[in-house]
């Protein structure tokens, strides 16, 4: 990919951005910009919405049209733009608690609706932005400034949520492989209906430092040993896969995308 | 030639939405003001336009907004219980300004309170129900020629002022069916959001035009790359914690409304000329007080009624003027004592009297004429 | 306010008594050329329970939306009738179902004591046009009192009911007219 | 002879988190001593571009050297 | 089961109730009425919640604790009252559209975090209460007030949901089978952790009106040809079920339960 | 004996909760309240209480008033978006008549805003926020010992009342440490909800005592079997849609409140005998307002100050006795004027004077003086 | 002799329906004019308490009829 | 206000100056038994950008509770240096680290460009107790001017630090005491 290329998506006047050093959104970001830029789509054509979070504050370095909203709300005001101008590229980039905490229900049912929107969640396990409390995807045990005696509850597994919601599109990589998040998050993106890329990463800064993970390199060094490609994980017992972090594509299917049966509907109802 | 409907009064604001241009409708059930939406369902797609009921309340104004933000002209619709989940996105509107209508059918409340039953109980929540300052532009129509009349209005302010703007119908008035005489749409002033002149790389989204104080605004997909935030913004609408940008960013908000208070502020009076008993209503109630202001009249009392049209910006001046030459002035209203606290304000407490009605009915006519007999 | 009349129907959920009162406002804006303002009680009663619906015409302006004294009311149940039928106005006129209403209530006022839900089942076959046959009897009287032409009801319950159903909703409409002999 | 490449580092970017030192497969790169990203060992990139596709800060631009002929 | 037994639960002075004849949400109030009674529940210590809607008015005529809240949210209002006092048995009876529509999240996140509440979902596939307006399970195709032309979103599977969204027991039943409603109810009840049973019912006012099932009759002639047991749906194909309402037990698995959890995680904290 | 501390304001609050008996706390996170959830979650399971972090705000207010109804006393905190979104559950609150406090720490709006900046813009919210009328009670600290010690009034106000009681705290405060002599447990005035004399049979849950106006609370699982709605009901908690029965229930909705008024009203002065010029403040606001009233009276100005603690109900009958004496009434906020508005209304427009920063900065002491010399 | 059962109808609550007429399988109950349920063939009730269960007005309670010994 | 004393210290996101100014605080009214307010500047750029933190300490009540023109200033980097120092209260001190601030600020007040940066690296071997040799350096000063007696600082970096640093931090503090010499 020529690096120009991928320079042009940037408002680099804006930089270098508020990530904390070694913050794994900005690998996401990178990758999103080089499948965006491997697509050939125009930035004046394409969407980036999110909610509120550290992951939510990606779209305001991208040069597109962009759009950060409220907290857990993006996929709602996404549809409406996908919904009214069916041509234009969204992507809707969420963090774990905006996208499956506040969120979760704007989630599930942009899931139901297989409207034409890619979602990239970027699930570091914790709220980063308000300084460390659990998500709905913080491991049990762990700790965080909400579950400081260690979290209790049962995580959401992201990619079979969207599975049970009836997304058509469901794959995960973490950020320890740049190369495997840009090809699902183009995947995802050519995919006719809703697609989520689940992309697990971290944040050292808040989860990190009280799990024992307080680098960024610790957590690239985690996500190599803990992650499992599907195939494998298949072959595994339950025993084995605990704490282990399965990568690939989970479901891909064809059903109607919501904007074109809506043209249908019009079609016909105009005769 | 304009044609007679008999309309409810939600069909009155759906219909005066799509007159208006309005083809985007976000929206999630509720009573009294579901038919707005049912009519939305039939008509948009008619037209090539989308209604979409979305998962709840909130999703159904950021759809409405994310339309809107396409470039789309759009509407969300709902009640009390509905109005109050809008909140946190209608900020979000009235920062980001994008233009938008919200009508709330007011029930009565609080909670889920009375779905089926009129008040006046959301007028205050109108102006105050999201955390923040902003502008506020609301309109309380009194019949269905005015439901129609008045959204396509509202969308023309929302238009020109870039941020939402507010239909406080009530529940008698969204269901009741009424004649109405629908004008021919070339016959209907619409106005559009001012389009950015410049080119794509000279756009600087948040940067207003000073003899309105209003930015230019792309519609996304319109070759224009521009961001978004609720976050306070600068004028390229990247957030800041800038104190002057921040200021400069509010002040502007509140100032684009403020400056041209003259052009939006309504209102409609009757028999104040010589009056020393001043009724002010809006909304349903209007017309039980115009009908006992008619009583009173003919039993000779001096009588006359002023009826604030928009609640916001509240017409101040105007009620100032007229209260001026009055002894008392009567503010019923279906809730316990809201808009009588603009009143209040403006002309002093000392003269005002309040009559409230909280069963879930409307006043009958017979009800405000004894009060007006009772102060006159 | 000499001008303005008001009508109610009143009868449980499923009789169409808010679909009646439609029509008779529909008769009077668009065939009649005069004011009209309908309205009607809702309510999560309305499932099962009463229902009521009104309407107000006038030839002048219409302010009040609402029936303060019902000059015609026409009531399909005992529940209906009991509840709404005591404001009537003075010398008005109560239109009651003699199948449903066992009990007459005493009011200043002429009352017409009809086979509404009979004639719906028994002529028409059909219970479901119950309003339509109360929208005659109605029709008979505003005629009588000189508020409507009876055709402006015809078509307004022509234009309203779903295509296919044209007759059966005439000849019950029909059977009410008959039914009142004034 | 093999090709050889430019690792150029944006310094007012890059923030010193180490992963593209802990990415690269030939120990190309080091921190300086205001916690930035130097190449110190140019010459044994093989241009993979790890470290550039890693970056999070996009503070790496990975070129291939023009060579004479 | 003695008739007085039930009758007891019963706030027979608000009696009739509102609903439509033949509503189904009597067949499934009656239901649960004669579990509660079979497992020999006191009713001040049974809480019944719900939101709004028809099926959400269920609770005024029980005579127990009960706490109708607002549109979509019982399940936070249960959460608050089973955390507080874990003693008290909590059901939450709830819409199609109260539970899937508004409430998703609150439904998704009960599953996930498997407190010990049983879920009674109604699922007439419409908004009964507003008029007939379209709900995340109406099924394609078919007409609603907001859906003039039909339906033409996927609507949910609530099972799939529950279960992707971590449920630890879900089950569905049609109120063509009362005695198998009571007998998933009472297996709800009893299980450790939070439950779902989806019953399958009509609104025939609303629903069955616009789409040729009108009479309450219609509708249980319609549930019983069209039900199958999960047993023989595992046999079927894709095609074969298209339109079929799938009965059984979907999940039903043993992991701690939330409030167990807190009162363990209280106990270390307190040493 | 009494414990010193150095708090911020945020863990003020949340230790003044514990010290009231709260012992469920429902939320989650958004700056600048999260510090309170934080040392809740610590505090709580160590006496045996539950904190527990939602999916969002909604379901956050919801546990907490579900708590409640069991019987035990919750609190939620949160900051504007998560203020907005509570707004229909509150409103179930004040329905219902459950206990509750509830926390906005005031951040710059509107929407996201600046989380991490102050500002006083959500004040009006707290009266108006939720659809449908209702009283409210709200109180705004000035200091972090306030934080603890109005915590402990809001809760006995809530037990009291049977209704959510808010506190208005800002961002500074909430953010700032600052020293706070904790009183010993049992020196500590505790109010818990009346509980039902009668037995489980005779228990009407919504039949008011007549002294009062407040029907007594069982909690759930007490032996009591009773039925919440958020539907406007009757003594019995039915719903109804009987006019006399639905006004019976808003009166006294409002009244319980109304008549205790002066039980709650809560403010301070200084320097207010031979005031020319008023100063009216709150929150952190009044810090700099009283730093800048002392440095003018150095200077020879007669000047006072005025601080409402409850801002709602407003003192107002406290104020405009003491306005009386005054010629001018200077009201510094942190937003474009919104007490200002009370103000006004009840001691008349013409004497106040508006000074507004809305910059995500704390008035600075210079400015307000130099607005005090302006106008003295 | 085989047992016998009492149907009794509480009529202020029934609503009439038909789905206890539709489930019983001895053909037992009808609709009356006032449109309420009757049992009009008591005694070929064999009280399986379908009509019971399925009745969304709990208006039908089904009792074994106390026999003379 | 004649007692008001007014400490800032700045730097960067990671250098831990809140909790420096804490500890100021907490030794303040916990160890001197006098008044102080503790504040500091959030933001989301406190994630990598700068980030200050204040304590305003008195006999007296403290109305306003924010610096106007801190008496002491700390800074660790050039930005904060840059955007902090200026409004030094006159005749006051300000505190620089002299291998992160090179461009030193010209302010009417008494610059100490003091290796602290380098005193943690070098001298303790780990960067992060930098906000402790800053706290030392401060005491010094504090103590000179007659704030603090320099022990309850150091008793409440004692009560802060988590258990097994203490003592790398009370050797980072006296590294940090011994660097200014006054
Ligand atoms: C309505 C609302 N509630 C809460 C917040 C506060 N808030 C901002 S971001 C955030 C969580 C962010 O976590 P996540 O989405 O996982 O993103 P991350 O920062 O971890 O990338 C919260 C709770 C808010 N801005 N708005
Ligand atoms: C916040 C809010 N939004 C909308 C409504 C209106 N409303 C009441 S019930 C309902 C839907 C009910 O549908 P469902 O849950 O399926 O119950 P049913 O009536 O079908 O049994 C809606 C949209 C409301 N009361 N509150
Ligand atoms: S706080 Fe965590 S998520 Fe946020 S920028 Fe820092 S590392 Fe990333
Ligand atoms: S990955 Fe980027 S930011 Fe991190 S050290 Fe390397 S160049 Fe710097
Ligand atoms: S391109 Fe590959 S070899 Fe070269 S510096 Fe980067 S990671 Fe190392
Ligand atoms: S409207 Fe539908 S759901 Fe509601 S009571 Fe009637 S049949 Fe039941
Ligand atoms: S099922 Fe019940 S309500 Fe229906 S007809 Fe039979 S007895 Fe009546
Ligand atoms: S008990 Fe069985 S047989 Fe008897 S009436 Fe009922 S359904 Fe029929
Ligand atoms: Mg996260
Ligand atoms: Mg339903």
């Amino acid at each position: 990919m020529p690096r120009e290329e991928v320079m042009k998506w940037l408002r680099a006047r804006f930089f270098p951005h508020i990530w904390c050093p070694g913050c794994g959104h900005g690998v996401i970001m990178h990758a999103l910009l080089r499948s965006l830029t491997a697509l050939d789509k125009k930035p004046e054509e394409t969407v980036i919405a999110s909610g509120i979070g550290c992951s939510s504050r990606m779209p305001g370095y991208i040069n597109a049209c962009t759009v950060h909203t409220t907290h857990g709300r993006s996929l709602g005001f996404a549809t409406g733009i996908k919904l009214a101008k069916p041509e234009l590229t969204v992507i809707d980039v969420m963090g774990d608690g905006d996208c499956t905490a506040i969120g979760g229900n704007h989630f599930i049912h942009a899931c139901r609706r297989n409207i034409g929107i890619t979602a990239i969640v970027m699930n570091n396990n914790i709220y980063g932005m308000t300084g460390g409390q659990a998500s709905p995807t913080t491991p049990p045990g762990a700790k965080a400034t909400t579950a400081p005696y260690g979290a209790i509850d049962p995580p959401f597994d992201i990619c079979n949520l969207a599975a049970g919601a009836g997304a058509t599109y469901v794959a995960r990589a973490t950020i320890a492989q740049p190369a495997m998040c840009e090809q699902y998050i183009k995947k995802g993106i050519q995919h006719k209906g809703f697609s989520v890329i689940e992309i697990v990463t971290h944040c050292h800064t808040q989860f990190g430092r009280k799990n024992k993970r307080s680098s960024p390199v610790d957590n690239l060094n985690f996500f190599k040993q803990a992650s499992v490609a599907k195939a494998k994980a298949d072959q595994m017992s339950p025993e084995e896969l605990v704490g282990k972090i399965i990568t690939g594509e989970f479901v891909n299917k064809d059903i109607p995308e919501y904007t074109e049966q809506y043209d249908k509907l019009i079609a016909k109802v105009r005769g | 030639m304009p044609k007679i409907a008999f309309w409810q009064g939600n069909m009155g604001i759906a219909m005066g939405a799509i007159a208006a241009g309005c083809r985007f409708f976000g929206g999630y059930p509720i009573t009294p003001s579901t038919e707005i939406a049912e009519a939305m369902a039939e008509e948009l797609p008619r037209l090539g336009g989308k209604f979409i009921q979305m998962e709840d309340e909130i999703a159904g104004i950021a759809a409405a907004i994310g339309a809107s933000i396409a470039g789309v002209k759009s509407m969300t619709a709902t009640s009390g219980p509905g109005f109050s989940l809008k909140q946190e996105n209608l900020g979000l509107a009235y920062m980001a300004e994008i233009p938008l209508v919200v009508v709330d059918v007011m029930r009565g409340g609080p909670s889920t309170g009375l779905p089926t039953k009129i008040s006046q109980q959301d007028v205050m929540q109108a102006r105050w129900g999201s955390h923040g300052d902003h502008g506020t532009i609301a309109y309380a129509p009194s019949s269905v020629q005015e439901c129609y009349e008045i959204t396509v209005e509202a969308f023309n302010m929302a238009e020109r002022f870039r941020q939402p703007v507010l239909i406080m119908n009530d529940e008698v008035l969204g269901h009741m069916r009424e004649k109405v005489i629908v004008p021919e749409d070339d016959s209907l002033v619409l106005v559009d959001r001012k389009r950015p002149t410049v080119s794509p790389d000279e756009f600087v989204p948040y940067r207003a035009d000073e003899q309105d104080d209003i930015p230019p605004m792309a519609g996304m997909g319109d070759g224009y790359r521009w961001h978004v935030t609720g976050l306070t913004h600068n004028d390229w609408g990247f957030p800041t914690n800038n104190a002057a940008e921040i200021e400069k960013k509010m002040l502007r908000l509140m100032r684009k409304i403020d400056r041209f208070r003259d052009d939006i502020v309504k209102y409609d009076t009757e028999s104040v000329k010589d009056a020393d008993v001043l009724v002010l209503s809006y909304g349903s109630v209007a017309r039980t007080a115009l009908s006992a202001v008619r009583m009173a009249r003919k039993k000779g009392i001096k009588v006359g009624h002023f009826r604030p049209v928009t609640l916001w910006p509240f017409p101040d001046k105007e009620l100032e003027t007229i209260a001026s030459r009055v002894k008392t002035i009567l503010v019923p209203e279906l809730n316990c004592g809201q808009m009588v606290l603009e009143v209040e304000r403006v002309v002093g407490k000392e003269r005002v009297v309040r009559q409230n009605l909280v069963n879930g009915e409307l006043f009958k006519p017979a009800e405000i004429l004894s009060k007006i007999e009772e102060v006159a | 306010m000499s001008e303005r009349y008001e009508i109610r129907v009143a009868g449980s959920g499923g009789q169409g008594v808010i679909l009646a009162a439609v029509i008779l406002g529909e008769a009077a804006v668009l065939h009649e050329g005069i004011n009209a303002v309908q309205s009607q009680a809702y309510g999560p009663e309305a499932r099962g329970g009463s229902s009521k619906s009104e309407v107000v015409v006038s030839r002048g302006e219409i302010d009040y939306p609402k029936a303060m004294a019902p000059n015609l009311q026409v009531a399909l149940t005992q529940k209906a009738c009991d509840e709404y039928v005591k404001d009537t106005a003075p010398g008005g006129i109560v239109i009651l179902d003699d199948f449903f209403v066992t009990d007459l209530p005493s009011v200043d006022a002429e009352i017409l004591h009809l086979p509404i839900v009979r004639t719906a089942r028994e002529k028409l076959g059909k219970e479901i046009v119950v309003n339509m046959v109360a929208l005659g009897a109605a029709a008979k009287v505003l005629e009588k009192k000189g508020h409507y032409n009876p055709e402006s009801i015809r078509s307004a319950i022509l234009a309203r009911v779903p295509k296919g159903t044209e007759e059966l909703n005439s000849k019950a409409f029909e059977a009410g007219y008959e039914l009142v002999r004034m | 002879m093999s090709k050889q490449f430019d690792v150029l580092i944006n310094k007012g970017w890059c923030k010193g988190c180490g992963l593209c030192i802990a990415v690269c497969p030939k120990n190309v790169l080091e921190l300086d001593d205001r916690v930035k990203c130097e190449p110190v060992r140019m010459d044994d990139c093989i241009g993979c571009r790890q470290c550039e596709n890693i970056c999070p800060d996009l503070a790496i631009t990975v070129k291939e050297r023009e060579q004479d002929a």
